[in-house]
C-alpha cells in the first residue's frame, strides 16, 4: 500500500514545512474560512497550518459542524432543565444522539437531522444518504436502529421541478430505508412555494439498546488501536475542496471530485449488523460514525473526548480513488464508514467479525498519552494539533438580530380582516364543498402515495405508523415496552410568530405522542432556517430556540439532541422558519396504543371533542387555501397541552377510549375526515353544542386550528368514567355524536352528509394525480 | 440471525407441533429473517438460523428463505444469492427424494427462480415504484407443504412490499403452471405489480417448494399485521409443521 | 487499461416496464422520433492485464450465468474496448 | 428497423454500488480475471422511419436530459444500429 502511495506526486505539506515557510498563500477563503478564523488557527498553532490542518479546521469550523452562529443560543436547551427532566436522561446533548432510559434495562436513542441542499441537487441520493447518515449516528451509540421517519417540505405541488424533487426524495428515502430493514413509521409532507428552491429533507432514526451496550465516541486507553471500517474512502462531497487538489495550491490542476455522495444501502445494512456484533461481544471501546467532515471529524472528536491523544497514519486509509490527497482524504464524506477504538487484545476478534460480514477495514493508528492529534503521511507529520481546538473550540458568533420591520404589519394583517366575510362558507353545501376542498389540498390530502413506498412492516414491531398520529414500535417483545414518536412543525405559524411557532411545533408533536397513549419523555429537533447573517432570520432563530427551550421546560421534556440547518434560502429569500420537533414517548405496553380512527366494531361509540375552539384562522390551512398568510398563529397554552396529554394517556391506560386523533392543521374538519377514513367507518356528529358553548359558527368550528384539542371515541360502557375523569380535571369536553358503521358517511347534522367514497376520492386522489 | 441481539427473546411455545426444526436463511442483506423466525416460533416450531456462507443444513426439516436484499440485489434480485454455498445445499435437498419443504418469500422467491427451483422470474413492478400495502390473496392450491392449513379458494390478507414483484414467464410456462395447479396464490381485487395472470405465488411440481411475493411472516401476530389485527400468515407455518408431524415429508 | 463491455437486454417478448415509462415520457418532452424504447444493462469489466481468449471466455460465461438471467434477458454483446 | 443505442455509465468518480457488488461476487464464482466492474444502462430507441440527423440530434438530447442524470452519470455512446 505505502509503496503505491509513495509514487503519488503530492507536494506534501508537512508540519516542518509549514513552520519553515510561514508566508505561503493558503486558500482559506475558498475553503470557507473568514480572515479572523484563519488568524485564530495560526494563533492556536503558533505557525501557519499545513494543507491537511487547513482542510480539517475549515470543515470542522464550518457552520454545519461548529454551530458557530447558534451555539450561544442552543445553550438554553441545556440550561432550561429541571432535575426531574434529567432523571431518565442517560446521555444528553453533545453526543451523536441522546439516550433516554426506558426501564427494565432498556434505553432508546433518537435524533433528527437535515439533508436539505444535497436533496435539491440530487434528490434520490441526497435523501438516501440523509437516511444513511442519521442511522449511523444511532449505531454509534451502541444501539440497534429500529425505525426511521422523514419530515419533508417541498415547493408548490404543481411546479414542474416538484416532479423531480418529490419522486427523487421519496424513492431515495424508500430505496435506502427499505433496504436497511427499518420500518418507516411516520413523517410530514408539506407543499409550499417558499421551499421551491430549497426543499427540506429531514430524517429521523430511532434505536434501542440495553443499558450495558451504551457506547460513546471517545478514544481512551493508551495503546488502543484506531480502526476505520466499512466503505472505502472516495472523493465524495469534497467538490468544494478541489483547491486542495494538488496541495501545492497552484490551481492549474482542477481535480474532478464528485460533489454528490452516492449511498450504498447494502453496505450500510452490513455495517449495522457488523457493529451490533461488535457491541454484543464488547469489542470496541469507543465508536464514531463518519458523516460530515469525515475523518477530520471522527479523529478530532474521538481524540478530544477521550483522555489521551491519537496518532494516525493516513496512507493506511483504504481508498476508492487513489488520486486523493491527504487533505481530501481528511475531508471526504464517503458514506457507510465507521471509526472505532479497539484494545490490542480484541484486535483478532474484531477482525473475525469483519471477515464474517465481509467488511473492509484498516488499522490507522493508536491512542497516545499526550493530548495531541497527530496525523502522518508515510511517517511524515502533516497534522499536529490539539484535537479540542478542531472539534470544540471553533469560532462562536453573536450574530446581530432584530425583530424585522415587517413583522408588525404581517401580524396586523388578519385573515378575518382581509377576506370578505361573504366568501366564507356558511350554508351546508358550502361547508361540504370547503371540507372536500380542504381534505384534497396538497397539505391535507392523504400521504399514502408516499408512505406506500415505504416498508412499515419489517421487524414485526410496528404498532402504529402512517396515517396515525405517532409511529409506535415495540422494543421488548415480552413486556410490550415500546416508544412512540411524532415530528411536527408549521412554518407558517413560525413565520407569523417565531417564538410561538416553535412552541406550537413542540405542542403538536407532544400532543400526537400523547394521543397515541405514550408518555412524552424526550425531544430532538432540526432547526431549518435561512441565513444567520441576515438579522431578520437570526431573530427568527433566536426566538425559535428561546420559544422551544421555554416550552420544553414547561412540558418537562428535555431536548436530547438535534441539528441546525442554516442558509436555507433562494437568493435573499429565506424559507419560513421551520423548527421540526420530534417528541419521543414511552409505552409500558404498546398493546394499549390508541389508533387514530374507529373500527367497525366501534359502532355506536360516543365521539367527544376535548378542548375549546376559538376563532383562530390566521395561518391556518383554510387561510392558506385562500392564499392568505398573516395575523397571529393559534394561542399556545402549554398547561392545557399537558393536561390534555394526561387525559389521553390515562384514557388509554384505563381502556376508556378506542380511538383518538389530535386536532392540528385543518382543524376539526380534517380530524373527522381522517378518523372516518382510517378504517372506512362513518359517523354522525352535530356542532350545535360546541358552537353555542364556544360562541362560534359552524365554519369556525370546522376550520379553526385552536390548540390542545383532540377527538376521541368512547365505548358506551366507559362514558361515565370518561366524563368523570375529564370533569375532575376541569377540561372542556363536548359530545359531538356517535360512530355509525352502517351509514357509510360522515354526517354533520343540519349541515351536510359526505359519503365515505366522496371523502376518499377527494382525500386520496391528490398525490396520484400529480405524481402518478 | 438468532445469535444477534434480537429485540427481546421469547421461548418457543409448546404445542403438539413443536419439535420440528425450520431453518431460516440469512444473507448479509436479508431483512425479514427475524420475522420469519418469529412466525415459525409462533406456529410452534423451532427456528434454526442458517448462514448463507455455511454449507451445513443442520438437519432442519424445512427451510424458509426470507425477504430482503440478499447481496444488495443491485444486479438482479437474487442473482448473486443463488450461488451461495447454503443455496447449493438447499437446491440439492429440495430436489432430493426427501423433498425438503422450502418457502421463498419475496426476495426468497426471487432467489428460488434464479436458482431454477421455480420457473419464471420477477421484473420491476409495472408502476416502477416500491409498494407496501395489505394485499388480499386467494389460495388456489391448498395441497402444498406450505398451504395445507388453508381452505381451497380461501382469501387471506397479508402484507406485500417490493420493488421487483412483477412475475413473468412465457405463455407455455404459464399454461403449464395453471394446468398442473401450481399457481398457489393469486392477487384478488387488484394486481399490485402487473404480474402475469395475477400470480402471487407458485410451487414446483412436487409442491414442496413454494415461492410468493407477499409476506406471511408479517401477519403472524395480532397487533402487528395487516390493519393491526390480521394473522393470516400463520397458516403457512402451521401448514409445514402439520405436514412434518404428519409424516408426509 | 482494456475493458470488456457486456450488454444485456430484456427479451423482446418480456414487457419492459422501464422502457415503457420512457416511451411515455419522451413525447411529453418534445421527443417524437421514437416508437419504442427498451432499457437494458451495460457492464464494463476492467481487466488488469491482457485480454486473452481465456479472459474473454470468462467474460462470456459470466455474462450468461451471473450478469443476465436467460429467462428474461439476452446477452446481446460481449466486446473488448481499449482506452 | 433501425435503432439508436444510448449507453449511460456512472461517472468514474462516483461510487457504483452495483458494480461493487458484482466485483465481490465474481471471484466466488470462479471468475478471477476482472479487477473492477461498473454497471450502467443501455437504451435501445426504435425509430420508425429513417435515422436522419434530426432524429439523431433528438436522441442525443434525450440521452442528456431524460435517459441520464448528468449529476452522477455520463452518456458514453449514442449510435445507430441497423438490424
Ligand atoms: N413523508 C412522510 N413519511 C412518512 N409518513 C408521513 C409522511 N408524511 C406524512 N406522513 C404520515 O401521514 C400522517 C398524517 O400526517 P400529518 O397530517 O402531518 O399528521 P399530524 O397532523 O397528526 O402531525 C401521519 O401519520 C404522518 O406520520
Ligand atoms: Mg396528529
Amino acid at each position: 500500500m505505502s509503496a503505491e502511495v509513495a509514487e503519488k506526486e503530492f507536494n506534501i505539506d508537512t508540519v516542518d514545512n509549514a513552520a519553515a515557510s510561514p508566508d505561503v498563500e493558503l486558500p482559506w477563503a475558498e475553503l470557507g474560512l473568514k480572515q479572523n478564523e484563519f488568524e485564530e488557527i495560526v494563533k492556536i498553532l503558533g505557525r501557519r497550518p499545513t494543507a491537511a490542518e487547513l482542510a480539517m479546521y475549515s470543515v470542522m469550523w464550518s457552520e454545519h459542524c461548529s454551530y458557530k452562529s447558534t451555539k450561544n443560543h442552543l445553550r438554553q436547551f441545556g440550561q432550561k432543565v429541571t432535575e426531574e427532566m434529567k432523571k431518565d436522561l442517560m446521555v444528553g446533548i453533545g453526543e451523536n444522539a441522546g439516550v433516554t432510559d426506558l426501564g427494565d434495562g432498556w434505553a432508546v436513542t433518537f435524533k433528527i437531522e437535515s439533508h436539505n441542499s444535497p436533496s435539491f441537487v440530487e434528490p434520490y441520493q441526497g435523501a438516501a444518504t440523509g437516511i444513511g447518515g442519521i442511522v449511523r449516528d444511532i449505531i454509534s451509540m451502541g444501539a440497534r436502529p429500529v425505525a426511521v421517519m422523514d419530515p419533508l417540505r417541498f415547493g408548490a405541488i404543481d411546479h414542474p421541478d416538484s416532479q423531480r424533487v418529490v419522486h427523487g426524495v421519496v424513492s431515495g428515502i424508500g430505496g435506502y430505508g427499505n433496504s436497511l430493514g427499518l420500518p418507516n413509521i411516520g413523517g410530514e409532507t408539506v407543499f409550499d412555494p417558499i421551499y421551491q428552491g430549497n426543499p427540506l429533507v429531514n430524517a429521523l432514526a430511532v434505536g434501542t439498546l440495553r443499558h450495558e451496550d451504551l457506547r460513546l465516541a471517545n478514544a481512551s486507553g493508551v495503546g488502543n488501536k484506531v480502526v476505520l471500517f466499512g466503505a472505502r474512502t472516495g472523493g465524495d462531497g469534497i467538490g468544494g475542496a478541489s483547491v486542495l487538489a494538488s496541495e501545492s495550491f497552484d490551481d492549474t490542476k482542477p481535480s474532478k471530485r464528485p460533489a454528490v455522495q452516492v449511498g450504498d444501502p447494502f453496505a450500510e445494512k452490513v455495517l449495522i449488523e457488523c457493529c451490533l456484533e461488535l457491541f454484543k461481544n464488547s469489542l470496541v471501546e469507543g465508536i464514531q460514525d463518519l458523516g460530515a467532515a469525515g475523518i477530520s471529524c471522527a479523529t478530532s472528536e474521538l481524540a478530544s473526548n477521550g483522555e489521551g491523544g491519537m496518532r494516525v497514519e493516513l496512507t493506511d486509509v483504504l481508498l476508492r480513488d487513489p488520486t486523493l490527497t491527504p487533505g481530501e482524504i481528511l475531508m471526504s464524506e464517503s458514506q457507510e464508514r465507521m471509526m472505532a477504538v479497539v484494545t490490542p487484545e480484541n484486535v483478532a476478534a474484531f477482525e473475525a467479525v469483519m471477515a464474517k460480514w465481509n467488511v473492509e477495514y484498516s488499522w490507522l493508528g493508536e491512542v497516545t498519552d499526550d493530548d495531541r492529534l497527530i496525523i502522518t503521511w508515510n511517517g511524515e507529520v502533516i497534522v499536529d494539533v490539539d484535537p479540542k481546538t478542531v472539534a470544540h473550540d471553533g469560532p462562536v458568533y453573536d450574530r446581530p438580530y432584530a425583530r424585522p420591520e415587517w413583522q408588525d404589519a404581517l401580524q396586523a394583517d388578519t385573515f378575518r380582516g382581509s377576506v370578505n366575510a361573504a366568501i366564507l362558507p356558511s350554508t351546508g353545501d358550502e361547508l361540504k364543498a370547503a371540507v372536500l376542498e380542504l381534505i384534497a389540498s396538497p397539505n391535507m390530502c392523504s400521504k399514502n402515495w408516499i408512505t406506500d413506498q415505504y416498508d412499515r412492516y419489517v421487524g414485526g414491531n410496528t404498532a402504529l405508523s402512517s396515517p396515525d398520529d405517532a409511529g409506535v414500535v415495540r422494543v421488548d417483545e415480552e413486556s410490550g415496552l415500546g416508544v412512540a414518536i411524532a415530528t411536527d412543525a408549521n412554518g407558517r405559524y413560525t413565520y407569523l410568530d417565531p417564538y410561538a411557532g416553535a412552541q406550537l411545533a413542540l405542542a403538536e408533536s407532544y400532543r400526537n405522542v400523547a394521543t397515541s397513549g405514550a408518555v412524552p419523555a424526550a425531544v430532538s429537533d432540526c432547526l431549518n432556517y435561512g441565513s444567520p447573517e441576515d438579522s431578520d432570520v437570526m431573530w427568527q432563530l433566536a426566538e425559535g430556540i428561546r420559544g422551544l427551550s421555554d416550552a420544553c421546560m414547561e412540558l418537562g421534556v428535555p431536548v436530547t439532541g438535534g441539528n441546525v440547518s442554516l442558509y436555507n434560502q433562494t437568493g435573499d429569500k429565506a424559507i419560513h422558519p421551520t423548527p421540526v420537533v420530534a417528541t419521543l414517548g414511552k409505552f409500558d405496553d404498546v398493546a394499549r396504543r390508541t389508533p387514530s380512527g374507529w373500527r367497525p366494531d366501534a359502532d355506536g361509540q360516543a365521539i367527544y371533542l376535548l378542548g375549546e375552539t376559538y376563532d383562530e384562522l390566521d395561518g391556518s390551512e383554510f387561510a392558506n387555501l385562500r392564499g392568505h398568510l398573516g395575523g397571529l398563529p393559534p394561542k399556545v397554552d402549554l398547561a392545557k397541552e399537558r393536561l390534555l396529554g394526561e387525559l389521553l394517556i390515562n384514557a388509554s391506560r384505563d381502556g376508556m377510549i378506542d380511538a383518538a386523533h389530535d386536532l392540528s392543521e385543518g382543524g376539526l374538519a380534517a380530524a373527522l375526515n381522517e378518523m372516518v377514513l382510517r378504517y372506512g367507518v362513518g359517523a354522525r356528529v352535530a356542532l350545535d353544542d360546541l358552537c353555542e358553548r364556544d360562541g362560534i359558527d359552524a365554519f369556525t368550528a370546522l376550520f379553526s386550528e385552536s390548540q390542545a384539542r383532540a377527538v376521541v371515541a368512547v365505548p358506551r360502557s366507559e362514558e361515565v368514567r370518561f366524563n368523570d375523569m375529564v370533569g375532575a380535571r376541569g377540561y372542556a369536553v363536548t359530545r359531538l355524536g356517535v360512530v355509525d358503521a352502517e351509514s357509510g358517511a360522515l354526517e354533520v347534522q343540519g349541515q351536510f352528509t359526505a359519503t365515505i367514497d366522496e371523502l376518499r376520492e377527494a382525500h386520496e386522489g391528490t398525490l396520484p394525480k400529480y405524481f402518478g | 440471525m438468532t445469535d444477534l441481539p434480537l429485540i427481546g427473546d421469547y421461548s418457543t411455545p409448546t404445542t403438539e407441533l413443536s419439535g420440528a426444526r425450520i431453518g431460516v436463511v440469512t444473507f448479509p442483506g436479508t431483512l425479514d429473517d427475524r420475522d420469519a423466525a418469529r412466525g415459525v416460533r409462533m406456529a410452534g416450531g423451532e427456528a434454526v438460523a442458517l448462514w448463507h456462507a455455511d454449507e451445513d443444513l443442520q438437519g432442519v426439516d424445512a427451510v424458509v428463505i426470507p425477504g430482503g436484499f440478499s447481496y444488495g440485489d443491485y444486479l438482479r434480485a437474487g442473482a448473486i444469492a443463488r450461488f451461495a454455498p447454503m443455496m447449493d445445499r438447499i437446491i440439492d435437498a429440495a430436489n432430493s427424494d426427501a423433498k425438503l419443504p422450502v418457502l421463498g418469500i419475496c426476495n426468497g422467491f426471487q432467489i428460488l427462480t434464479e436458482a431454477h427451483l421455480l420457473p419464471g422470474s420477477m421484473v420491476k413492478n409495472d408502476h416502477l415504484k416500491f409498494i407496501c400495502r395489505d394485499q388480499i390473496l386467494r389460495v388456489e392450491n391448498n395441497t402444498t407443504a406450505w398451504t395445507n392449513q388453508f381452505a381451497a379458494g380461501q382469501e387471506i390478507s397479508i402484507p406485500l412490499k417490493n420493488q421487483d414483484g412483477q412475475y413473468v414467464a412465457d405463455e407455455k410456462v404459464l399454461d403449464e403452471l395453471e394446468a398442473e395447479g401450481r399457481v398457489v396464490f393469486r392477487y384478488v381485487g387488484w394486481n399490485p405489480n402487473g404480474s402475469r395472470r395475477d400470480i402471487a405465488g407458485i410451487s414446483n411440481a412436487a409442491g414442496n417448494v413454494v415461492g410468493l411475493m407477499p409476506h406471511p411472516e408479517h401477519a403472524v401476530e395480532a397487533g402487528y399485521g395487516p390493519d393491526h389485527t390480521g394473522t393470516d400468515g400463520l397458516g403457512f407455518f402451521t401448514s409445514v409443521l402439520t405436514q412434518l408431524v404428519g409424516g408426509t415429508k | 487499461m482494456p475493458r470488456i463491455v457486456v450488454d444485456v437486454m430484456p427479451k423482446p417478448e418480456i414487457l419492459d416496464p422501464q422502457g415503457k415509462a420512457i416511451v411515455g415520457a419522451l413525447p411529453r418532452l418534445g421527443f417524437d422520433a421514437f416508437s419504442g424504447v427498451r432499457q437494458g444493462k451495460r457492464f464494463e469489466l476492467a481487466v488488469d492485464g491482457e485480454v486473452t481468449e481465456a479472459v474473454l471466455a470468462q467474460a462470456r460465461e459470466a455474462a450468461e450465468t451471473l450478469l443476465s438471467n436467460p429467462v428474461i434477458e439476452d446477452v446481446v454483446n460481449v466486446q473488448v474496448v481499449e482506452d
